[in-house]
């Protein structure tokens, strides 16, 4: 183990720990206040359940020899997993197993049943983000083989969780009393704050090493979330004369969602085409959103699937055989921007069909089911399923 | 003489206006309170959701001003919250209303003293 | 005629179908504003502390709207804002009260106007 | 007999006392709300900006309460009001005060009852 | 110096420092709203206080050469320690000495003086935690030689302040007014988001190197964190049908606290099994608590002082010789056991009759006593000690 | 590229930046409720808007050949900057450019208007920020021949940033309706703790290695943080008889910008001194401030102007040739405090009258201008500017 690149790893992992409590206040603040608490705890338990179990079978599952398509489970409680690379890498893809279906939540705030959320975790974490985790990372993987690029997670991350909150969404249905406005907008700022700050780890850590690939890919994460803030503020103020501070930390993320894929192979400037991309792509999927039936509550299909497709379709438009290894068109080559096309749409079907397989059948569970009732989703899911309410400042207090 | 609630609601933005008012024109004590108002003024645009588009919100913060006074002094306060509520010279929508009630008794809690002493 | 104001203590989670009852009644106005209620309704189980255990929580939240009408408005007023608020076809313990109250005058900040014209 | 309102402004750290005095004599109901008040208390000395300095705020924290009760309650309800209310036994200033208003009609919400019966 | 390993203790020092603002907002959350500020504060402070007695003489105390019992003054206002791996030592464990006092607020929160508070501080950190530190982490110091296992602090940071903590809460006697809910649950929420995250450095900056060891003690720390997380979260739907947010966060750091020790020591399945036990024992313990007339307000002692032995005494069950040289129970030796209780016991002993004494001390000095005035509990100490109100809204916002 | 100091470099960078956030809450703590959104949105777009402008051309003009004035455009775009450690160095000043502005907007806050300032942004950067960053920080800047010596930046920063803060209050007049207190306090502490944390990549990164002077930049800007907060609450104590958290913190950030000239030239002892001094000199302005007639707002010249130019001055004062290679005063030689003097005055002199001149002419350009209509002052800038609310809680939520 070189140590610095142990620091620097460990470091990230710390930091895309942090992505997730980061993306729990960013929901948190952008749903009702009646229900922060609850959208908060959709991110927080994925930290508690996903690190469970990822080190007793998801690891394994996913970076196990296994085959093509899915890990075997000679790793099952890291066994053999010795105190060091290995070791370091299993830590540092746990945090992205974590935030992954936390990121789904935002499609179901406000309305899912937090009992059937917990065990929904456990499940699509084994039969959805393993297998395509080890489609696109482990070295057997068939995307891998194929030649995909997706340097910190666009695919596996965030493509993957927006379609599958797409089906959430579809099968939760809609909800009965949407807010208007976000409840708590300085928490929507500091979530994508502590977003921007983690995604260094995410993106930069991802070459797993302290060297000039992790130098690059810090830049150009920042090139491309500042430039689709930018870009989402300019575009929000042009349309209606504000700029929306929610607008403008959704553009952070957009772009930093965008960048992901693309981290290890493109140079700063592709990097401020791909955040410029991102901040108009999302902002024309936000605001289309409204008009489709399906309440993907917070957007998350809008720029965590807009934002990833743009991102892995643009890997193969800016990556540069500098970075990379491999061409893309803006050298001439559309070779592989038809691999990053493959990889999209097989994510796209194959996490919508088994997330949608999953939560029809936990629906159908006695006991279990996807809905509250209608009284406790007016009352609001923070006294209704935990008991709480998130700013106590009566005379009682 | 008998006593009188008058409540006013105001502009958020108006209400130091307000109470400095009250207190010139020598109310004794009030208090004041947000409040979400309705009314002609239809609402603000604001940003729904993520920030991609905007909505109208009917409903418009605004603030409760109360303050019991004795009967003689109606038409005074009433005309000095009028002048320090209103926005400009003609007044826009929004600015507001006053409301007067009947109050039969009022106490200080501190000495127990009963109506107009205790005002 | 005289005027009235009608005052209702309603679950905050209806508050949206009792605004918009009062407004297709015809209410020209009105506010409202979260509080903590305490009636027969014992309260809600909350955690206390850090989450060990839970207590009875005698006070609930409570969501207060204000409107002043016309005295022949009672009625109507009255009448939508049951239908609004109640949970349910028989209603729940908690559902609320409504409080009449008489208003002596009411005037427009924007205008001065007084009385009727200016509910 | 009629109905009276009976609302209270008093300090926030006495409102538990309030309340249990309340429902101690008898009260079906009553709600609280936290405003801003400003009487004789003049205000508390606080720190400004980045905490530099200090300067006096008119306006202090103050709680109403308000309960409908029957007429006959209105002494039993103020009696122990003030009892709960008042700061050690002389009192002070910012104690507090009573109002007391008519009430002309009352509603069930949940059942619709009207009247005595109704509070 | 290798660089790597500073880099690694430069971050970890930094992780460690937030831990104090993180937990600022875990107890200010906790408390009533009036109170809030003043909560922070206790927190806050210790930052500022501890940081100048550290580097005036606290260091010295605690790590210079002396006996077994107590360091001496040779390294007074750091003399003599150069900018490099010692001044790195010294640095790491300021970041200790500051959340060990500020542990112990929770406590005494809503109605312990301030400027009392302050100077508690000083004497504290020079009479009680130095020497503890000492014993346990000096080369020389008694525990240390007698082979006691605490990797990051379960003795000297966990049980230390607990068991102050119930002294402290013992003499100032019951808050008038407890508030029945938490004040801010977002708060609590973020502060145990910030301590889990600085934990990291706590925990695996205690080996003073980027390597394996680091690794181990950041997957252990992660895996212990999440399964107490789960046990608490679980055990409260459980028993109330209703998932308390600040239960998990609780939970969470229940976790935290009991793997600290054993970080070192202990492989990923001892770390689920702490995890697991430090969940149920704190769960059980702030269960309890109120049955029992100390108003230990934040339940300093169910968390820290439960979570702290259950984790020291884990320490000796689930070491493996293959991580800390020295058998657990598991591998059949009963005397690793014997030796991390005789720890437990004498910090138990010596940090309550110590703190005990020096509040008894601070309380009959006139200027100073322990308890403000019962108005000023009734207003609120945020405006009473500190003239501030948290959040300002009203019309003269 | 050393692994070690990259992954210092790394983790540096990213706390820098989480450092504006930081600023972000700080400042938006301060104002009162219904402007928190728009003074958070002033720091959080420097984020975008900076991190653009310098990638484009910022770097160059501050970092490029050039002459002893200002660099030249031989890194547009960051061209020619390859992944190693000229990149790091690029990203990691970025994150100076971007926070440098938004410590400006303190003085601005409640009535700037938005879109100017966004303006403001892209010229002020570019004509005020990167040809001081020459000066002092380029090789051939002619303040760093002269041998000024600023580690993090205390001229560059700092004091740049509080005179262009003057020019700008004094440009857009005073407020309307300034509030009396803070609206949201804890946003204040987070804000100070955040700054606090990300100091130490501000000050210890400055070195641009994981070493001996990274170590000590480290210890002594926790040691001036931690004596200034002291000194500001022990004055505010003795004052006013209670503690004001607003105080201590700003007492930490007062000590952060004191120590931040002379963090790789000065020992603990000497960073004590430089703490006490930050207290009460910072302390003392802030209350002599309001008895000007400028209404910077948020004491931006209270804390950067006079902690900055006591912290220049202090370096000279405390150097120690074995740090920095220079004796200061306490070593008995003046002159190092001469040419601290010469810095000082220079980027005083020439950042206010730059910074004036931009100011005066966009409030003359037609659709810009600096200050925000009555209304929309009154109304708050959240909803004026931003079409937000912070908070939104009522039945409506
Ligand atoms: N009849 C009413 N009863 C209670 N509140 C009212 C009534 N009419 C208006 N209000 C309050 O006064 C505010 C201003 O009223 P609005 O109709 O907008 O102003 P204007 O009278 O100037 O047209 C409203 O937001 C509402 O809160
Ligand atoms: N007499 C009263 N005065 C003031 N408020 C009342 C009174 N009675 C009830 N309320 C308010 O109405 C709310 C609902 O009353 P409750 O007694 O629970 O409902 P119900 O009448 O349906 O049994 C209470 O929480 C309280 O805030
Ligand atoms: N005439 C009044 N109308 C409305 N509220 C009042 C009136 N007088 C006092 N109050 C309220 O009561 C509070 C206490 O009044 P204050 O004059 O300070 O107490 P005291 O009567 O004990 O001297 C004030 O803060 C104010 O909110």
């Amino acid at each position: 183990m070189d140590s610095g690149n142990t620091a620097w790893l460990l470091t990230a992992s710390a930091l895309v720990l942090l992505m997730t409590p980061g993306l729990a206040f960013f929901y948190g603040g952008l749903v009702r206040s009646r229900n922060v608490i609850s959208t908060i705890m959709l991110s927080f338990m994925s930290m508690a359940v996903v690190s469970v179990v990822w080190i007793l079978w998801g690891y394994s599952v996913a970076f196990g020899d296994g085959n093509a398509w899915v890990g075997d489970l000679s790793f099952l409680g890291l066994r053999g997993i010795e105190p060091g690379d290995d070791m370091l890498f299993a830590v540092f893809q746990m945090m992205f197993a974590i935030i992954t279906p936390a990121l789904i939540t935002g499609a179901i705030v406000e309305r899912f049943k937090f009992t059937t959320y917990l065990v929904f975790l456990v499940i699509w974490i084994t039969v959805v983000y393993a297998p395509i985790a080890h489609w696109v990372w482990a070295p057997n993987g068939w995307l891998f083989e194929m030649g995909a690029l997706d340097f910190a997670g666009g695919t596996v991350v965030h493509i993957n969780a927006a379609v599958a909150a797409v089906a959430a969404a579809i099968l939760v249905g809609k909800r009965r009393n949407p807010g208007l406005e976000p409840g708590n907008l300085p928490y929507v700022v500091i979530g994508a704050a502590l977003l921007w700050f983690g995604w260094f780890g995410f993106n930069a850590g991802s070459g797993l090493a302290a060297d000039g690939v992790a130098v690059n890919a810090f830049l150009v994460t920042n090139a491309a979330a500042a430039t689709a803030a930018l870009t989402w503020g300019v575009l929000s103020q042009i349309q209606n004369k504000k700029m929306s501070a929610a607008g403008v930390a959704t553009g952070a993320v957009g772009g930093l969602v965008a960048i992901t894929p693309a981290a290890g192979a493109v140079g700063v400037m592709g990097a401020l085409a791909i955040g410029l991309g991102a901040g108009v792509f999302c902002y024309a999927a936000v605001l289309i959103r409204p008009k489709i039936a399906v309440d993907d509550s917070l957007d998350v299909f809008a720029v965590h699937g807009v934002g990833g497709i743009w991102g892995a379709l643009a890997t193969g438009i800016f990556t540069v055989s500098a970075f990379a290894g491999v061409p893309g068109l803006i050298e001439g080559d559309v070779e592989q921007l038809g691999i990053q096309a493959v990889g999209i749409v097989a994510t796209l079907a194959y996490s919508f069909i088994a997330t949608f397989i999953i939560l029809k059948v936990l629906d159908l569970i006695p006991g279990l089911g996807l809905r509250v009732s209608d009284r406790d989703e007016d009352v609001g899911l923070d006294v209704a399923a935990h008991g709480e309410r998130a700013y106590v400042s009566d005379g009682a207090d | 003489m008998t006593m009188i609630s008058i409540e006013a609601v105001v502009r958020p933005e108006r209400i130091h206006h307000v109470t400095e008012a009250l207190e010139s024109v020598g109310c004794q004590g009030f208090y004041y309170s947000n409040v979400t108002g309705e009314g002609r003024q239809r609402g603000v645009e604001v940003f729904v959701g993520r920030g991609g588009a905007m909505a109208s919100r009917h409903s418009v913060p605004k603030t409760i001003v109360r303050t019991v006074v004795v009967d003689d002094m109606q038409e005074a306060v009433i005309t000095a919250i009028i002048e320090a509520a209103r926005t400009g010279d003609k007044g826009e929508i929004g600015d507001g209303k006053i409301f007067v009630t009947p109050v039969t008794e009022v106490v200080r809690v501190r000495t127990g003293e009963r109506g107009e002493t205790a005002v």
